[in-house]
């Protein structure tokens, strides 16, 4: 299952909620305001450490690049993607919920 | 159209600071006309939605939380709260509407709609749907 | 594959219709269908013809208009949603009274029926919004 | 006491302008001066004059075009914003060539200026917004 | 000073920052969804029992009332105030700021 | 108009997941006009908007990162950086642009435009101003 996220883990709770309500082993993928929830270094780092190693996390590099995020910024392991690859996620999973 | 499919409307906003609720359920309304295999899940301020004793006459705004009573005769019978999100909130079941609807199956026996079930329990249901819409 | 895509908020104040706009092209591209757009909430915003963005920023009403005839999207803006915030074709115009009509070519007014409808016919349901 | 208001979201998808619409009537009750209601962001929304809400809800359009009138209050709706988001005068229409006009009774169009003269007139500024 | 914040606190983050960065001694105004940040026994009260202390809280009635939270359930100390009231701390105070 | 007020633009938003920061430096560059004093404060997210090398053209909007520079043209020098959110984020003050203005008191010696300062001294500063306007 996919799931997607779309604001900044420093503003809002869905991010915390997406990897609270999708089970181990989902794709989870951070677009928009939430590629912010990739940085290395931040105070939320450690649950996303965490969290790449239950789930597969990508994050948009449209949306990286508009906000001037490199990619040696993110904690490793999180995978960039297109938006061909966000359609590509969508169609390997049998399903996708948006935390909004 | 082929098969019946899981709809769930995932519900995560607070009641009147935006309109997601009231449209969202309007949408759960009008779809339940559709004969699909339809669930509400009410998640973080979403259990809000459901808090007793909504009144909007000091804020002018509509007051849709009545039609929360219907869901039972659309046959959306299955409304799941979290557990860690009523927590969170220091609300209890007893501070949610008490909505229920009547058992075709067992008599049209009048029964609770509301099942408080945990994140991971959430988390499983969730990835039994087929199509998830978020208000 | 079959893509129903939803958007829920209006254009510019939010990512949600740019970055649904730009999921639709790449999903078109890669050679999938578009069973339908259907705009909820502020969402239906984005159906308003009146718009005339700076030159030197992307159109997204017109964007969405020219998608729509390349491909013979259909671009559906949900009639209750639209109606509380005023955007109405000549029809829904008419009906309520109004001066005028508002909706860009390629979008139409339907109800929310149609939402189900994409739920059910789509492969994969992508919803943007805020 | 002189009051500033300014209102960033539009009607209904969000409580400001309900909250802004409650807080300006309770300031004129209490005898005080509204200098200016100013629009921003999706707040030029506000202003539209197609809206159709249900019957049983506030129209929130008509609420502030009928404040207005009874209070002689200062609808400013800001140009650039609304050119994005499609709310137009005539003159606004004309310029732009549009078909129709869709902007309140009551409300004008006017520069970001309008915004700053009102944080220097008004004793204070209250922002509703998201 | 008066601050108001109109966001839920469990939701998103202008609650933390209208403490942050205010005086001690300022008022802060809870309208819309930050009313929800005057119930009892929530995972935040402790922080809001805390801010009682330092800061003077209050809490627009009509938006409690539409959200069905009776006075009961409020934190001790919170005051409750109606549009009038939001008006007269608006005089009261000679500026203002909206935590969105 | 009477006497000179303190404006201050309190950002608080990430740029383009919404349009706030673009309005909202549109609305410091017009007021830049009215001879008041004027300051920015870059709070929470806000810091992000002056992130270094943002680029948009993968995404199709508009890159409005380069117009901060412009600020200090406008006699707007006084941009707040709150220590804990750049701190919280991962981020320091070389990960910012270097915005600089040319100060007429000091033979326009070109100086920085950006004052780190912590919360406590963002809050007394807030406490000071006159006009606050969120973006």
């Amino acid at each position: 299952m996919l799931h997607t996220v779309n604001k900044s883990p420093f503003q809002k709770n869905s991010f915390d909620t997406s990897l609270r309500l999708s089970r181990k082993g989902s794709d989870i993928l951070l677009i928009e305001d939430a590629v912010y929830a990739a940085l290395k270094d931040s105070a939320i780092a450690k649950t996303v450490k965490q969290a790449v190693t239950t789930h597969s996390i990508y994050v948009l590099e449209p949306d990286l690049m508009a906000r001037g995020l490199q990619p040696a910024r993110l904690i490793k392991g999180i995978q960039i993607v297109g938006y061909e690859g966000f359609v590509e996620l969508a169609v390997k999973n049998d399903k996708v919920q948006s935390w909004l | 159209m082929g098969a019946i499919k899981k709809f769930m409307y995932i519900n995560r906003t607070a009641p009147y600071g935006s309109i997601y609720s009231l449209e969202g359920l309007e949408v759960a309304l009008i779809g339940a006309a559709f004969d699909q295999d339809v669930s509400m899940a009410f998640v973080d301020d979403g259990v809000f939605q459901l808090k007793k004793g909504q009144d909007t006459s000091k804020s002018g705004m509509k007051n849709f939380s009545l039609a929360y009573s219907a869901l039972g005769d659309y046959d959306i019978t299955k409304l799941y709260v979290e557990k860690e999100s009523l927590q969170a909130r220091g609300l209890t079941v007893e501070d949610l509407m008490p909505l229920t609807y009547e058992d075709q199956d067992d008599d049209y026996q009048e029964k609770p709609s509301i099942r408080v079930v945990d994140s991971e329990q959430l988390a499983d249901i969730i990835a039994e749907q087929d199509v998830l819409l978020n208000y | 594959m079959k893509f129903g895509i939803v958007i829920n908020e209006g254009p510019y104040q939010h990512q949600s219709s740019d970055t649904a706009y730009h999921f639709t092209k790449a999903a078109l591209a890669a050679g999938h269908t578009i069973v339908r757009v259907f705009y909820y909430h502020d969402g239906v915003n984005n159906g308003n013809n009146l718009a005339t963005p700076p030159q030197d920023d992307r159109d997204i009403v017109k964007r969405w208009s020219a998608l729509s005839k390349e491909h013979n999207l259909d671009l559906v803006v949900c009639v209750a949603a639209a109606q509380r915030r005023g955007i109405v074709d000549a029809d829904q115009a008419k009906r309520s009274g109004k001066h005028a009509e508002n909706l860009a070519d390629g979008f139409r007014i339907s109800g929310l029926g149609q939402l189900i409808e994409t739920g059910i016919e789509a492969d994969r349901l992508m919803v943007f919004g805020d």
